[in-house]
C-alpha cells in the first residue's frame, strides 16, 4: 500500500513535469497557441485551488463552498501590497513577498473563520462557507482604498468621499477593483506552486496528521476515542487549504491587469468542487486532470458558437454519470476485467 | 488503588432514568462484566465512562483521578479506550492504518516533518507500522493490514476495534459486546484473545456481553443493570446463580 | 463557398481584414454581448456589400467572454490564433482593462464599444467609442443643473458594478458645480437587483426632486413599476443604460412616462441612419436595437473610416495596422448613430449627449 | 409444492461473486433455518429473496409465482415480510410510527389496530416507549421494533436475519418463542441465524451455507447431532 | 410608519424566497441532496407562463399549464441525471451533477428566449391595499405570494404528517432499502417528491415574476441561492422552517437595507445567518439529532 501510494504521488509529479517541459518546447519553438498559452497560468491556479479544496472535502470530508472567498482574499492582499509596492521592490522579491503574504492573510481568515464554523456539519457548514464568500465579495466589492502623501486611506463607502491627498492614486477602487497589478504571475512560477501544493497536500495526507484528518472524516466519534482532537485537526486541515487557496489567488491577480470581486462568487467555489468531485474524492491527481479538463473545454468549444455552453453543461453532466453512478463504474469494470482476462490467456 | 471508581453515576433522557445512582469499581488488572436486560444502560454507562455524555450526577475516578466530565478525547488520553456496539471503524482506511491512527499520541512528529518528510517521518513512521502489526498480529488480522476496513467482515470488524483501542495504550479498556454476531466459535478464540490481552498488555477490562459463555468463561466479577440501577454485583458465579438475576435477564 | 475562416496563417496575402469581437454571449450580461454582435454584423455585412474597405472584404468574428476578465483574455487569445488584426471589444468594463493589457503588449489596435471605465483605454492603442464613466457623470449633472430639472437628487446605482459605480461617483463629484444636492445614495447589487423599495422609500422620503439612475434598462424597469406602487411619483433620470427600456418585451411602457436619459443613441430618433439601421436591425435580428447594437454598428464604422484614412490592407501585420489606425483615429470624423464622433489623442470620444424624454411611449429628443 | 423455491442463484456485487448457484425450499407452516460462517452469503440470499438485490441468475417462486424480477416493494405486497440485519429501524421516526410503517401495504384500519395490539402484547417494552424516537432505542429495543414492525404487515412469510444478535439471554429465549408463536400462527419463518444452536432448536429443517452455495440440508435435530456441524458452527 | 412598510416589504420578499425554499425543502428531505437546478427550474416556469400568457391564454390555465411542464422537466431530471446516482460512493456526485443541470437548463433558455430581458405583465389583479390614508400600501402580488405561501406551507404539512405518500416520504429519507421492505415504492416516492417540488417551483416562478416582472435566462439563479439559505436558515428538511427561514432572510434584507447600509445588504443578510447557524447549528427549526452512540 505505502508503495503504491508512493508510485502513485511520483506519477503525479512526473505528469506535471511533463507537462510543463511539453508546454516549454513548445513556447520556445514557438508551435504553441495564443490561446493555450494564455491558459497556462489559470489552469495551473485552477489546479492549485482544486487540490487545495480536496484537501477539505476529500480528506477532511467537510464541504465547502467558500473557497474563492479565500482566493479572493488571497488574490486582494497580494494585489494590494504589489501595487503598494511596485516602484519600490525588484520584480521577483516582491511577488515571492506577495506570494506569502496572500497565502498566510488567506490562512489566517481561514483559522479565525474556522474555528467557530467547524462545529458544524455537512450542508450548514456548506452555506456557511458559502454565505463567508459572499460577505468577502460584498465587503471587497465595496472596499476603495488610496494612498498619498500621508500614507494609506480605506473607506467602505464611496471612493468620491476619500479625498486623496498630493500625489494620491487609487489602488482598489469599488467594485473596479485593483488595476495594473503588475502582471508577475508566470507559467514557470505556476507550476513551481502547483507542485508545492501537491507536495504539501499528499505528504500532509500520508503522514500522522493525514491520518488523524482522514480518522476523523470516517467517524468522528471512534476518532475521540482515541484520543484524536477533532477541532484541531479540522482547523488545520481548514486552514492548510485555505492559505494554498490563498497562493492562487496570488497567481490570478498577477495574472491579470484587471482583478474585481466578480470571479470570486459562489459558481467559481462551486466550479472548484466540481473539479474535485469531478476528478475523484480524495484523488489529488484526478482534482488536477478534472481542472485541466474543465477549464480547457469552454475554450475548446469555442467553435460551437452558440451552443458552446449548452454542450459543456451536456458534457459535465455525462462525464459525472459516466464516472460516479454505480451502474458505469460496474460496466467499467467489467470491461476492464474482460480485457485483462483476455490478457492472461494470451 | 482502584482502577476505576465510579460514584452515584445518573443520567437521564428526557424523564427516562437510562443510569440511576450507579456505582462500580474495579482493580487493576481484573476482567470485569457488565450484563444487564437489553435497554438497562449498559452501553450508556459506557457512554458517560467516556465522555460521550456528561452525567448529571456522579463521579468517575480513573486511578484515583478525577475525570468526570472530561471530554473523551480526555478522557482516552487519561488512559481510557472502548469499542462500540454499533461498529464505529474508519472504513474508508486501511486494517493497518486504524490501528496507526490510534499509535498517534503514542508515536509523535510535528505535522511539518511530516511535509518535508525529514528523517524523523521514516523512523517514527517505521516504529508506528511495526508496533501495529504486532498488535494486529495478537488478533491473527496482521494479514488483512492491506485491505480497507470496512470491506472486512463483520466478526473481523470486532476484532479490528479492539485492535484499535488497544494501540492507544489504555489501562482500563471497555468492551461493548465483543462477541455479538460472532459464532460460538469464533466467541471460543475471542475469549483467548481477551485474557492473553488482559495478561500481556497489563491492562483492566470492562466489557459489556450478551453471551453467558463468554461472561463466565473470562470474566471474574460482574455486576448486573437493570432499569438503569444495580441490581447485585460480586463474584460471577455467585452473580449468576443469583435468582433476581435469573429472573431479570438470565431466565430458566 | 471558399470563406475559409478557421485558418490561422492569415496576414500574408491575405485578400480580407480581420476584426475581432469580446463580449459576453452567454451569462447575465449576454443581452448586451449579443447586441453588439448583431450591431456588429449588421455593419459588417453592409461595408461587405459595399465592397468592403479599401476594397477588401472584412471577417468579423466575435468571441464570448461571459463577463470575465479572465475569459476575455483567453477569447482575445482565441482571436489572435485565428489572426486577428484588429479588435471591437470588449463590451464591458472589467474585462476590457484585462484585454487591453494583452493588446496594448501586443501593440493590437483596439476600440471599445461600450467598456466605459476609464483604464479600459490606459495604452496607446487603445480608443473608445462611448462617453466614459466620468464623462457621463459629469454630462449628466450638467444638464440636470442647466436646465432646471431638479435640485435634490436622489440616486440608485448598481454598487457591483463599476459602470454604475463609475457614473455615480462622478456626478456626486460634479453635482457641487451645478448647486445639486445628492440627498440620498442608495446601493444595490446584482445579487439582490429585484427589489427596491427600501432605496425608493428612502429616496422620497428625503425629499428627493429627481431619481438619477445610473444603471441599466431591465433594473430601471423593476424601479419604475415598484415607484409607481408605492405611487412615488418623481422625475426618473438616466444615462445610456437605461435605451432599450421601452423595447423591453411586454413592459409596460406607461410606467416610463416622464423618464429621461441622455443617451448618444435613441432608437426611434428621426434622422434617416437610426431608421435605416433600425429597420435593418429589425428584419435581421426581429429585435429593436438597443444603444448597444449602435455601438457595436458605430466602432465596426469608426474602424472602417481609421482604415480608410490610413490606407492599410490586409497583408500588413496587426501591429502595423494598428500604428496606422492609431494615427488616423484622431484625424477622421464619424457621422453615426451615437452622434458625429472625433476622437482625442488619449482615445477618448468627443461627442454631444443628447438628452431625450419618454413621452407616450416614445422617445422625443430635446 | 413448496412455498418458497430459490433455485441456482448467482449474485454479485460488482465483480465480487456472493452467491453461486444456491438452491433451496421452504415449505408452508415450517421454520426454516439458514446457517453458515461470516461472509457465506445468507444475508445476501435474504436481500435477493424479498427483492432488494436482483440475482444475476437463478429463479425465486412463491406460492408457485415466479417473483425473481419483480420489485422489493411488491413482494411485500406479496406477503413476504423482513426483518433485516442490523434492525434498520426508521431512526428518527418514533416508535408507533415505525410500527405504523410496517402497515404500509394494509388498508383496514380496523385489522391494523388489531395487529398492533397483539405486537404490543408480545413486545410490551414497545408499549411503553410508543413516542420514542427510534434512534435512541437500545438495541435489544431495536430489534424488538424491527420484528413488530415486520409483524405489522401480517405476513405469510417472514424472513429473519440473526433476531437474536444483541438481545440478552431471556430475551433470546423469548424471540425464539416469538418466532415458534409466529409459526403456529401460521407464517412461515426463514431464519438466519449465527446461534446456530438455539436455530437448530426450534427450526423444522435447514441449509447450511458455505461460500455462497448450500453444501448441507437435512432435518434441524439431525444436524443437531451431526458431528461437523458441531465443530464448525455449534463450537462444541 | 416606515417601519411597518419595510416590514411589509420584506415579508412579501422573504414569501417568494420561502415557496422557493419550500421545494428545496422538499427535495432535499427524501433525496438528501442539495437540487442547485431548482432556481432554473423556477425560471422555465416563469418562461412557460410568460408565453402562455402573451399566447392569449388565460393566466390562471398559463399557471396550470407552466406547474404541468415543470413537474414533467422535475421528473424527468430526477430521473435521468439523479437517479443513476442515487447509490454513488459520495453524496457529493449528485450535487455536481445538479450542477451540470442547472448550467444546461440556463443555456436552453439563453438559446430559446434569448437573452433580453422580457417583462411580465401585470396579471394579478388584485388591487393593493392601502391603510393608514395612504401611507401604507400593500401591493396586491404581496398579498396574494403571502397567501399563497401560507396556504402551500399548511396543505405541504397535512400531506407530509397525516397521508400514507407523506409517510412513506419519511420512511424513504431515512433508508431507502428499509423502505422498500415496507412496501413502499421508492422510485415513485422520489418522483413525487421532485413532481411537488416542481410544481412548487412554478408557483415560485409565477409569483417572482408578478412581484418583479422581468425574467432572463438567469433569473432563478440568485433566487435560488437565497432560497438555499432560507431553507438551510429554517433548518433544511422541516417545512415551517422553510417558511420561517424565507420571511426572515426577506425582512433581514429589506431592514439591513433600510436602516444599515444599502451597500453591504448581502454582506448583512449572510452574516446573520452564520450568527443563527453558530447559536443554533441545525437552523432556527432544524432537530438538532445527537447520534446515538
Ligand atoms: N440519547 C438518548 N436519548 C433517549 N434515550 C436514550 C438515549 N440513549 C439511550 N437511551 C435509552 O436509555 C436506555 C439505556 O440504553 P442503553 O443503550 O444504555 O442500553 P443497553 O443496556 O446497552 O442495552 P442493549 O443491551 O440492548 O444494548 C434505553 O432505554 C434507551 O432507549
Ligand atoms: N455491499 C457489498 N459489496 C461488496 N461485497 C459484499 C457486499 N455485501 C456483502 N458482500 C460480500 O458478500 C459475501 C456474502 O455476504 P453476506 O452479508 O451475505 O454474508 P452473511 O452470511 O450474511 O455474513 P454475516 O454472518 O457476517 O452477516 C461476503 O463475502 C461479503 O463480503
Ligand atoms: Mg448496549
Ligand atoms: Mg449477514
Amino acid at each position: 500500500m505505502k508503495k503504491k501510494i508512493f508510485k502513485n504521488n511520483m506519477i503525479t509529479y512526473a505528469l506535471i513535469i511533463a507537462f510543463y517541459i511539453v508546454m516549454q518546447v513548445m513556447i520556445t519553438t514557438g508551435s504553441i497557441s495564443s490561446l493555450l498559452q494564455g491558459l497556462l497560468v489559470p489552469l495551473c491556479m485552477y489546479a492549485i485551488a482544486a487540490v487545495s479544496l480536496n484537501l477539505v472535502v476529500g480528506f477532511s470530508g467537510e464541504l465547502s463552498l467558500g473557497h474563492a472567498g479565500f482566493m479572493c482574499i488571497g488574490a486582494y492582499a497580494s494585489a494590494i501590497f504589489s501595487r503598494v509596492t511596485e516602484d519600490s521592490l525588484p520584480d521577483l522579491p516582491r511577488f515571492l513577498i506577495a506570494i506569502l503574504i496572500g497565502a498566510l492573510v488567506a490562512g489566517v481568515f481561514g483559522f479565525l473563520i474556522g474555528i467557530p464554523v467547524l462545529r458544524l456539519r455537512g450542508d450548514y457548514l456548506a452555506i456557511v462557507t458559502l454565505a463567508f464568500g459572499e460577505i468577502i465579495k460584498n465587503l471587497f466589492n465595496v472596499l476603495s482604498l488610496g494612498k498619498d502623501n500621508e500614507g494609506l486611506h480605506v473607506s467602505f463607502n464611496d471612493a468620491a468621499v476619500m479625498e486623496l491627498g498630493e500625489g494620491g492614486e487609487k489602488i482598489v477602487d469599488g467594485a473596479l477593483g485593483i488595476t495594473g497589478t503588475p502582471r508577475d504571475s508566470s507559467f514557470t512560477i505556476g507550476i513551481i506552486l502547483l507542485l508545492l501544493t501537491v507536495f504539501i497536500v499528499v505528504n500532509l495526507v500520508n503522514s500522522r496528521t493525514g491520518r488523524a484528518i482522514t480518522a476523523i472524516r470516517d467517524n468522528r466519534i471512534a476518532a475521540e476515542s482515541i484520543g484524536l482532537n477533532v477541532t484541531k485537526y479540522k482547523l488545520m486541515a481548514f486552514t492548510i487549504s485555505t492559505t494554498l487557496a490563498g497562493v492562487a489567488g496570488v497567481l490570478y491577480a498577477h495574472n491579470l491587469s484587471s482583478l474585481t470581486v466578480k470571479l470570486f462568487n459562489y459558481n467559481t467555489s462551486i466550479l472548484i468542487l466540481v473539479f474535485v468531485v469531478l476528478g475523484g474524492i480524495g484523488n489529488v491527481r484526478g482534482s488536477i486532470i478534472a481542472a485541466i479538463v474543465l477549464t480547457a473545454l469552454p475554450e475548446l468549444l469555442r467553435g460551437m458558437a452558440n451552443y458552446r455552453m449548452l454542450i459543456y453543461a451536456l458534457l459535465l453532466i455525462v462525464m459525472m454519470l459516466f464516472n460516479w453512478a454505480p451502474a458505469a463504474i460496474h460496466f467499467r469494470e467489467r470491461i476492464k476485467s474482460k480485457f485483462s482476462k483476455k490478457q492472461e490467456v494470451v | 488503588m482502584k482502577m476505576l471508581e465510579v460514584k452515584n453515576l445518573c443520567i437521564s433522557f428526557g424523564g427516562l432514568h437510562a443510569v440511576d445512582r450507579f456505582d462500580l469499581s474495579i482493580d487493576k488488572g481484573q476482567l470485569y462484566g457488565l450484563i444487564g436486560p437489553n435497554g438497562a444502560g449498559k452501553t450508556t454507562v459506557f457512554n458517560l465512562l467516556t465522555g460521550v455524555y456528561k452525567p448529571d450526577e456522579g463521579i468517575v475516578k480513573l486511578e484515583g483521578k478525577d475525570i468526570t466530565g472530561l471530554k473523551t478525547t480526555e478522557i482516552n488520553k487519561a488512559g481510557v479506550a472502548r469499542t462500540f456496539q454499533n461498529i464505529r471503524l474508519f472504513k474508508e482506511m486501511t486494517v493497518l492504518d486504524n490501528v496507526k491512527a490510534a499509535l498517534h499520541r503514542s508515536y509523535r512528529y510535528q505535522t511539518l516533518t511530516g511535509i518535508l518528510r525529514l528523517p524523523a517521518y521514516y523512523k517514527q513512521e517505521k516504529a508506528m507500522d511495526e508496533k501495529a502489526l504486532e498488535l494486529l498480529e495478537v488478533f491473527d488480522l496482521a494479514g488483512e493490514s492491506e485491505v480497507l476496513a470496512g470491506n472486512m467482515p463483520y466478526g473481523k470488524q470486532r476484532k479490528l476495534e479492539i485492535v484499535r483501542a488497544l494501540a492507544t495504550n489504555p489501562k482500563l479498556l471497555l468492551l461493548d459486546e465483543p462477541a455479538a454476531g460472532m459464532n460460538p466459535q469464533e466467541t471460543g478464540e475471542l475469549m483467548e484473545t481477551i485474557r492473553f490481552v488482559r495478561d500481556n498488555f497489563e491492562v483492566t477490562i470492562l466489557l459489556i456481553e450478551h453471551d453467558m459463555k463468554l461472561v463466565s468463561g473470562i470474566c471474574e466479577e460482574l455486576t448486573v443493570l437493570n432499569f438503569g440501577e444495580e441490581l447485585t454485583h460480586g463474584k460471577t458465579t455467585e452473580v449468576l446463580n443469583n435468582p433476581e438475576v435469573i429472573k431479570a435477564y438470565l431466565g430458566e | 463557398g471558399k470563406k475559409d475562416s478557421g485558418d490561422s496563417s492569415s496576414s500574408e496575402g491575405s485578400e480580407t481584414f480581420k476584426i475581432g469581437g469580446i463580449g459576453p454571449l452567454t451569462g447575465p450580461a449576454a443581452v448586451y454581448g449579443i447586441a453588439v454582435q448583431n450591431g456588429a454584423d449588421l455593419a459588417v455585412k453592409e461595408i461587405n456589400e459595399a465592397g468592403g474597405i479599401n476594397g477588401k472584404q472584412v471577417e468579423f468574428k466575435m468571441e464570448d467572454d461571459t463577463h470575465d476578465a479572465e475569459k476575455a483574455v483567453n477569447a482575445y487569445n482565441t482571436l489572435k490564433d485565428w489572426g486577428m488584426q484588429m479588435l471591437m471589444g470588449t463590451v464591458t468594463s472589467d474585462p476590457c482593462i484585462a484585454v487591453e493589457a494583452e493588446a496594448e503588449a501586443d501593440n493590437m489596435f483596439l476600440i471599445t464599444p461600450s467598456g466605459t471605465a476609464v483604464d479600459c483605454i490606459k495604452g496607446g492603442n487603445a480608443f473608445r467609442l462611448c462617453f466614459s464613466d466620468p464623462t457621463q457623470g459629469i454630462k449628466a449633472a450638467e444638464y440636470i443643473g442647466e436646465h432646471g430639472v431638479g435640485k435634490k437628487i436622489g440616486v440608485i446605482y448598481d454598487s457591483s458594478s463599476s459602470y454604475s459605480k463609475g457614473i455615480y461617483e462622478n456626478f456626486a463629484k460634479e453635482a457641487d458645480n451645478h448647486d445639486l444636492e445628492v440627498v440620498a445614495a442608495e446601493a444595490f447589487t446584482a445579487d439582490s437587483n429585484k427589489d427596491f423599495t427600501v432605496q425608493l422609500k428612502k429616496i422620497k422620503d428625503a425629499g428627493a426632486d429627481v431619481v438619477f439612475l445610473p444603471i441599466y434598462y431591465d433594473e430601471t424597469a423593476l424601479i419604475l413599476k415598484q415607484a409607481k406602487d408605492m405611487e412615488f411619483d418623481t422625475t426618473f433620470f438616466g444615462c445610456d443604460g437605461l435605451d432599450g427600456l421601452l423595447s423591453v418585451e411586454g413592459f409596460d411602457t406607461s410606467l416610463a412616462e416622464g423618464v429621461m436619459l441622455l443617451t448618444p443613441f435613441a432608437a426611434n430618433a428621426e434622422d434617416e441612419l437610426t431608421k435605416k439601421f433600425v429597420a435593418d436591425f429589425d428584419a435581421a435580428y426581429s429585435q429593436t436595437p438597443i444603444q448597444f447594437a449602435a455601438d457595436g454598428y458605430d466602432a465596426i464604422y469608426a474602424i472602417k473610416a481609421a482604415a480608410e484614412e490610413g490606407g492599410i490592407t490586409p497583408d500588413m501585420s496587426a501591429s502595423d495596422i494598428c500604428d496606422a489606425l492609431v494615427t488616423s483615429m484622431t484625424k477622421i470624423e464619424l457621422k453615426g448613430l451615437t452622434g458625429t464622433i472625433s476622437w482625442a489623442d488619449d482615445g477618448e470620444p468627443d461627442k454631444e449627449p443628447k438628452a431625450a424624454i419618454i413621452e407616450g411611449g416614445e422617445y422625443v429628443m430635446k | 409444492m413448496a412455498m418458497l423455491e430459490v433455485k441456482d442463484l448467482d449474485v454479485y456485487y460488482g465483480v465480487i461473486q456472493a452467491l453461486k448457484g444456491a438452491t433451496f425450499e421452504v415449505d408452508k407452516g415450517e421454520i426454516v433455518a439458514l446457517i453458515g460462517a461470516n461472509g457465506a452469503g445468507k444475508t445476501t440470499i435474504l436481500h435477493t429473496v424479498t427483492g432488494l438485490i436482483p440475482p444475476k441468475r437463478g429463479e425465486i417462486i412463491f406460492e408457485g409465482k415466479d417473483i425473481t424480477k419483480i420489485p422489493a416493494h411488491r413482494i411485500v405486497e406479496r406477503g413476504i415480510a423482513h426483518v433485516p440485519e442490523g434492525r434498520r429501524v426508521f431512526a428518527d421516526l418514533n416508535v408507533y410510527e415505525n410500527l405504523k410503517m410496517g402497515a404500509y401495504t394494509r388498508k383496514d384500519k380496523h385489522e391494523i389496530a388489531e395487529s398492533l395490539e397483539s405486537v404490543y402484547e408480545r413486545f410490551p417494552r414497545l408499549k411503553e416507549r410508543l413516542t420514542q424516537r427510534a434512534g435512541t432505542l437500545s438495541g435489544g429495543e431495536q430489534q424488538m421494533l424491527a420484528m413488530g414492525r415486520a409483524l405489522m404487515s401480517k405476513p405469510k412469510m417472514i424472513v429473519m436475519d440473526e433476531p437474536s444478535m444483541g438481545l440478552s439471554p431471556i430475551f433470546v429465549n423469548e424471540i425464539f418463542k416469538i418466532i415458534e408463536d409466529v409459526k403456529a400462527a401460521g407464517t412461515t419463518v426463514l431464519l438466519v441465524e449465527q446461534n446456530a444452536k438455539k436455530a437448530l432448536s426450534i427450526a423444522d429443517r435447514a441449509y447450511v451455507l458455505e461460500t455462497g452455495s448450500v453444501v448441507m440440508s437435512g432435518k434441524a435435530d439431525q444436524l443437531l447431532n451431526d458431528d461437523g456441524i458441531k465443530k464448525a458452527y455449534l463450537g462444541e | 410608519m416606515g417601519f411597518l412598510s419595510y416590514l411589509i416589504n420584506g415579508i412579501s420578499l422573504g414569501s417568494v424566497y420561502a415557496i422557493i425554499a419550500l421545494g428545496y425543502t422538499m427535495v432535499y428531505g427524501i433525496a438528501k441532496m442539495l437540487n442547485f437546478a431548482h432556481g432554473d427550474v423556477i425560471m422555465i416556469g416563469a418562461y412557460v407562463v410568460l408565453t402562455a400568457i402573451t399566447g392569449g391564454i388565460n393566466p390562471l390555465v398559463a399557471v396550470l399549464i407552466s406547474m404541468v411542464v415543470c413537474t414533467v422537466l422535475g421528473m424527468t431530471i430526477e430521473k435521468v441525471a439523479y437517479k443513476p446516482l442515487r447509490n454513488a460512493a459520495s453524496p457529493l456526485a449528485v450535487l455536481i451533477t445538479a450542477i451540470g443541470i442547472s448550467y444546461l437548463l440556463q443555456n436552453i433558455a439563453l438559446i430559446v428566449f434569448g437573452a433580453a430581458p422580457k417583462s411580465f405583465p401585470d396579471f394579478i389583479k388584485v388591487p393593493a391595499l392601502k391603510l393608514a390614508g395612504g401611507e401604507l400600501v400593500i401591493s396586491g402580488v404581496a398579498m396574494v405570494t403571502i397567501g399563497a405561501c401560507v396556504v402551500i406551507v399548511v396543505a405541504l404539512t397535512f400531506f407530509v404528517n397525516r397521508t400514507k405518500q407523506g409517510r412513506a416520504m419519511k420512511a424513504v429519507s431515512e433508508d431507502k432499502g428499509a423502505a422498500q421492505l415496507m412496501g413502499i415504492n421508492v422510485n415513485a416516492t422520489i418522483s413525487l417528491t421532485f413532481a411537488i417540488g416542481s410544481a412548487l417551483a412554478a408557483i415560485a416562478g409565477v409569483l417572482l415574476c408578478a412581484a418583479y416582472p422581468s425574467v432572463t435566462p438567469y433569473t432563478g439563479a440568485m433566487p435560488g441561492i437565497k432560497a438555499f439559505t432560507a431553507a438551510v436558515f429554517g433548518g433544511i428538511g422541516s417545512i415551517p422552517g422553510a417558511m420561517i427561514g424565507g420571511i426572515l432572510l426577506g425582512v433581514i434584507e429589506i431592514f439591513g437595507k433600510a436602516y444599515i447600509s444599502s451597500q453591504v445588504a448581502d454582506a448583512i443578510v449572510f452574516s446573520v445567518l452564520i450568527i443563527v447557524l453558530l447559536v443554533k447549528p441545525t437552523g432556527l427549526f432544524g432537530k438538532n439529532i445527537q447520534e446515538k452512540v
